[in-house]
């Protein structure tokens, strides 16, 4: 990959705001996006006057139960007679989208960006695990039945045999980032567990039991970025954004090895060499890699080069990530615990480090001073990997 | 200053079928002449790739999936864009300007005859509380309200709609890529049967199955690849309000499209965009919208598209040609890629490079797109070609 | 592209598919919770911002701070503003008989309904005065199709 | 208290799903979304393989790699395939689970055992991360041997449904079971 590192503008993000994760929620999908629009505009002292652009990010359509779902959120979303675009990559969408207003704002284009995440799932019957069906492939794959959760299994059942690692270990991340979710206000699945509660959960697929998984969801996040002179007059306290990398791999996920996700490390490469980061696992002080699955976060942890391949999950038993650890990860609470409303969750993750770099998480603060931070998402057939490095 | 430049070009169709080719395969087909035609290899040269287009139209959930390998990004900066391929676009023009990618390479591909209940698909694009269970017997109504507000607003009638509908009909006839050309007079159109009043079947473009890919490089590059390089001056895009609030849009109008082309122009430094630009390829999926983009676009004065229309202004020898290519009415709409289809057309004019419909002078063009109904959103490209 | 190709009839395979779930269920939001209010009891819900009315009920209003809208009845008149006569759906078929879709405002007002008018296509033109029919009142459920068709009144 | 943290009361208004269901103003709407995918020639080949009971596979003229199940291109060298190949179906697990959860997640009777088959290429120039191979259903083996992680590496074969049961599709093949004496 060719990167210049000379980018035209320095991009900060100054405003974040969230809904309610929950299972059900009365609002539409695009009183959601308004929701958490209006929360980051508010937080950033800002109205609609004073946003250029908007980048929108949903995925997949078929949970909201609306085509052109993009279109459809637009004026939730603040988008009148504003460019609005649409961004996704499954999973991958929510740190896709501040991904994506960054290049809004740092090519010049505009000045602000809101950047709002949205998904709901509960709109479909009799169970949202229906549309997890249409990923597959169409020829190939969905003859066979397939469920969602297949698919992480065999890729959980992979790591396990290759890194040596147990059930009982792996399920120790949940058990964090449940407990870490105690804290936030907008959780959904927050809980004080322990391993043998996972390992006693319901069974779905062997290896992963119900407790190994994030809930289903509906909410929306936002973001409000902004370029440097403009995030200078907003905010004393601007977080910029330092570092972003994107990377799809194949579509034939059973052509390659799961134990490792080469599409993370190659989506963290570009975006460190961009922060100028060399050492990750020394420099990055806090991490919200995306756990949708408990073994997911391990997975990350190691595709993020924070961990040694295969050590993510020795280094959970030490407490090395837990909130008050070596290096924080998902000190929100993740997927696990603050709940998983697709493209809404990643962009969750990059508000948490937006908050712990402004030292604004309150009881979710992380116990060391931190400088800089990283979210990832991750999405489609294990194959996208997206990451955002942010610094104070 | 150009903002980024168009190295190559290519691209399979468009036509009413493609039964030999799925759409990984049509998109490869794209990317290889696109590729070819710039003279990059995109596994070393290319720096990301980015594809337009919407879980609905592909039959997948969360389509990007089957992005990257068809278009050579398997491994490599990829992601999807849900709009219009000339949005897809302006993300290309942003992540060059900000000075960390040289080359992107822009996909969007269509493939309608996969799709079984197109009709019912666009059933599900209506607002589900408000519009939707009312149970509008065709879901492009939105065409025939327009082309109403269009003609209380005006005085225009339906035989201005179906004077723009045999011109672009006839007009495709020199072009290889249109499939839904043919030589059709004005009062057959007049007496045929009527879909959505004021519009007939003449006045409502059909669906092709396309792919294009665009290789978009950074402008003082271009040169080191390519003799005809086709600039990007301007590019700009915008949304009137969601389709969650589709009653709120001003029938008649496309204020997104004057808002996209206002962004498009200025940055092209860009004041009076008839006497600054040769021709211009535009929205035209219904006929009426033809009519309605001139006048956003500037291309005509308030309320007056129709007259000057049918003075034979904007005819292939006229002062100012549109649609030389005969537009989406005579090639057909390609759902997401149908915007690069008329950039494709402008570019190939602009490298004088368009065959039978080549035109005398062109050295700048303007590109407008439309996502169609119900969706309020355009964008606008202003493009120059090699000997400008 | 391949050098393999050859497509003989009968090679080419199309494979069925969908992206079906069995229903959904949307919610009608924190606006259409309070419509749903006065559409059960046969009236027709606007939202005022400031002092604009907007039709239908969005929930929040398109100014610069997003602010929330309130609910109210609107009590007309109304005006089928645009007019259009479907005469065929989406695959050309032609319809039993031909819908009248209006877009349906009121006096004074942003926006409107998209709505069915009940009268014959040979009657009906823009601008033409309208009023709602409800559905009887134990059939009604709060949503919009409380409102069974719109119908011309007479001038 | 120095803060309570960001965010600040959240908004939402969460719904039980009994509620749900009695909302005033819902909408129940039943969708219609049906395609009829173009295989293209790759994948058609493919299918009107497994209906003859071969395994195809097509060759990059440069890297050498075998596509199973076969594309047009190769995606790593971005050109056309060349040169098709008939695999011999054996191989070797990469990875399995049990599933007792069917796609629309209601339970399932009989669990059912799913994985990823790296298929026996000859003449493919093996990596350590990438190879043929086929997502499918495994028989013969028991949820213990998935659980104690015996079943992986172990060598199996295609069981394929009668001849006149195929119809051309993936599920011509029945299932992967182990070759005879062939663990490990």
């Amino acid at each position: 990959m060719r990167v210049n590192l000379h980018v035209k503008d320095r991009v900060a993000i100054v405003g974040a705001g969230m809904t309610l994760f929950r299972r059900r929620l009365l609002e539409t999908p695009r009183e959601l996006a308004w929701e958490a629009a209006r929360q980051a505009l508010n937080e950033a002292g800002l109205t609609l006057r004073d946003i250029d652009c908007i980048v929108t990010g949903t995925a997949p359509d078929a949970f909201d139960g609306v085509h052109f779902n993009g279109e459809y959120l637009a004026d939730g979303a603040g988008g009148f007679g504003k460019p609005v675009s649409r961004v996704y990559v499954g999973g991958g969408t929510g740190v896709m989208v501040p991904i994506a207003a960054w290049w809004h704002a740092a090519s010049g284009h505009c000045d602000t960006v809101l950047a709002v995440a949205e998904e709901k799932m509960s709109p479909a019957m009799p169970h949202p695990q229906y549309v997890f069906a249409y990923i597959w492939d169409p020829i190939l794959e969905r003859p066979l039945g397939p469920n969602l959760i297949w698919i992480f299994a065999m890729e959980m059942r992979r790591y396990m045999y290759k890194c040596g690692a147990k059930k009982e270990d792996i399920a120790l991340v949940s058990v964090k980032n449940k407990r870490n979710a105690l804290d936030h206000p907008a959780a959904q699945a927050a809980a004080k567990i322990t391993v043998e509660d996972v390992l006693n959960s319901e069974l779905l697929v062997w290896p992963v039991n119900r407790l190994d998984i994030s809930p289903v969801s509906d909410g929306a996040v936002a973001l409000v970025i902004a370029r440097e002179k403009t995030a200078r007059r907003i905010t004393d306290s601007p977080v910029w954004v330092e570092g972003v990398g994107f990377t799809l791999d194949n579509t034939h996920w059973y052509n390659r090895e799961l134990a490792y996700p080469r599409y993370v490390q190659y989506a963290a490469r570009m975006a460190y060499r961009m922060a100028g980061i060399e050492r990750p696992w020394k420099e990055i002080d806090v991490a919200e890699p995306y756990d949708p699955f408990d073994y997911k976060e391990l997975h990350h942890i190691e595709g993020l080069m924070l961990a040694r391949p295969c050590e993510a999950w020795k280094l959970v038993k030490e407490g090395y990530f837990d909130r008050d650890g070596e290096l924080p990860t998902s000190p929100s609470g993740g997927l696990l615990g603050v709940g998983n409303p697709i493209a809404a969750a990643g962009l969750m993750k990059v508000a948490e480090i937006f908050w712990q770099l402004r030292y604004e998480a309150g009881k979710r603060q992380v116990k060391k001073p931190v400088h800089k931070g990283v979210a990832q998402a991750w999405g489609d057939l294990m194959q996208a990997g997206t990451v955002i490095v942010l610094g104070n | 200053m150009a903002k980024a430049a168009i190295i190559g070009v290519g691209w399979y169709g468009p036509r009413p079928t493609t039964p030999e080719v799925s759409f990984r395969e049509m998109v490869f087909e794209a990317a290889s002449r696109a590729y070819a035609d710039a003279g990059v290899d995109p596994r070393k040269d290319v720096d990301a790739f980015i594809s337009a287009q919407e879980d609905f139209w592909e039959g997948i959930a969360i389509a990007d999936e089957f992005a990257p390998e068809p278009v050579g990004g398997v491994l490599r900066p990829t992601f999807t864009v849900a709009g219009d391929g000339l949005q897809a676009l302006a993300h290309a023009v942003m992540m060059i300007e900000t000075g960390m990618f040289d080359i992107v390479a822009v996909e969007s591909h269509a493939k309608p005859s996969d799709i079984a209940t197109l009709g019912e698909i666009y059933d599900l694009a209506l607002d589900p509380l408000h519009i939707r269970p009312v149970k509008p017997a065709n879901p492009l109504f939105m065409m025939a309200l327009d082309a109403q507000a269009y003609m209380l607003r005006t005085g225009a009638d339906a035989s201005h709609f179906a004077l723009v509908s045999a011109e672009e009909r006839v007009r495709g006839l020199n072009n290889p890529r249109a499939s839904f050309a043919g030589k059709v007079s004005i009062d057959e159109i007049l007496d045929s049967e009527p879909v959505m009043d004021p519009l007939t079947r003449y006045d409502i473009a059909g669906f092709a199955d396309a792919s294009v890919v665009l290789v978009v490089a950074r402008p003082d590059l271009a040169e080191k690849y390519t003799s005809k390089p086709v600039y990007i001056e301007g590019v700009g895009f915008a949304t009137e309000t969601g389709t969650g609030t589709l009653e709120w849009h001003t029938w008649g109008r496309m204020p997104s499209m004057r808002i996209a082309a206002l962004r498009a122009y200025s940055q092209a430094g860009i004041g009076d965009p008839l006497s600054s630009t040769d021709f211009a390829e535009v929205e035209d999926r219904a006929s009426p919208y033809l009519l309605m983009s001139l006048e956003e676009l500037g291309l005509a004065p308030e309320g007056e598209a129709h007259k000057l229309y049918e003075r034979g202004e904007y005819e292939y020898d006229g002062y100012y040609p549109v649609n030389p290519s005969g537009g989406s009415l005579a090639m057909g709409v390609a759902l997401e890629a149908t915007g690069l289809l008329r950039l494709l057309e402008a570019v190939l004019q602009l490298r004088g490079e368009a065959g039978a419909h080549q035109l005398s002078d062109a050295e700048r063009a303007i590109v407008a797109s439309w996502r169609g109904p119900p969706t309020t959103t355009s964008a606008v490209v202003v493009l120059s070609g090699p000997s400008c | 592209m391949s050098w393999w190709k050859r497509a003989l009839p009968g090679d080419l395979v199309h494979f069925p598919g969908s992206q079906e779930v069995d229903h959904y269920l949307y919610t009608p939001g924190l606006h259409g919770l309070k419509a749903a209010e006065l559409l059960k009891a046969g009236k027709v819900p606007g939202m005022l911002c400031g002092d604009q009315l907007i039709l239908p009920p969005k929930t929040f209003c398109p100014d610069e701070r997003l602010s929330e809208g309130e609910v109210v009845e609107v009590e007309g008149p109304f005006i089928a503003a645009l007019v259009t006569v479907i005469h065929e759906d989406f695959y050309g078929r032609k319809l039993e008989e031909p819908q009248v879709l209006a877009f349906i405002t009121a006096q004074g007002a942003i926006g409107g309904y998209i709505g069915v008018v009940k009268a014959s296509p040979g009657d009906v033109y823009p601008g033409m005065r309208v009023r709602p029919v409800f559905k009887p009142e134990e059939e009604r459920t709060g949503a919009i199709t409380d409102i069974a068709y719109w119908e011309p009144v007479a001038d | 208290m120095a803060s309570e943290g960001k965010p600040v009361n959240p908004p939402g208004t969460y719904l039980k799903r009994q509620d749900l269901e009695r909302l005033p103003g819902l909408i129940r709407y039943k969708p219609s979304v049906k395609y009829l995918f173009a295989a293209g020639e790759a994948l058609s080949r493919f299918l009107k393989g497994l209906k003859e009971g071969k395994i195809l596979g097509v060759k990059c003229p440069v890297c050498g790699r075998v596509y199973v199940p076969p594309r047009a291109y190769c995606e790593y060298c971005h050109v056309p395939t060349s040169e098709w190949v008939e695999l011999p179906g054996t191989g070797v697990v990469h990875t399995a689970v049990v599933s007792y959860i069917a796609t629309d997640r209601s339970r399932m009777e009989k669990p059912e055992i799913v994985g990823v088959i790296r298929l026996d290429a000859p003449g493919y120039r093996e990596d350590s991360y990438e190879f043929a191979g086929l997502f499918h259903k495994l028989c013969g083996v028991t949820p213990e041997q998935v659980m104690d992680g015996s079943v992986i590496g172990m060598k199996v074969k295609p069981r394929w449904k009668p001849p006149e049961e195929r119809t051309g599709s993936i599920t011509d093949i029945e299932c992967f079971e182990p070759v005879e004496g062939g663990e490990q």
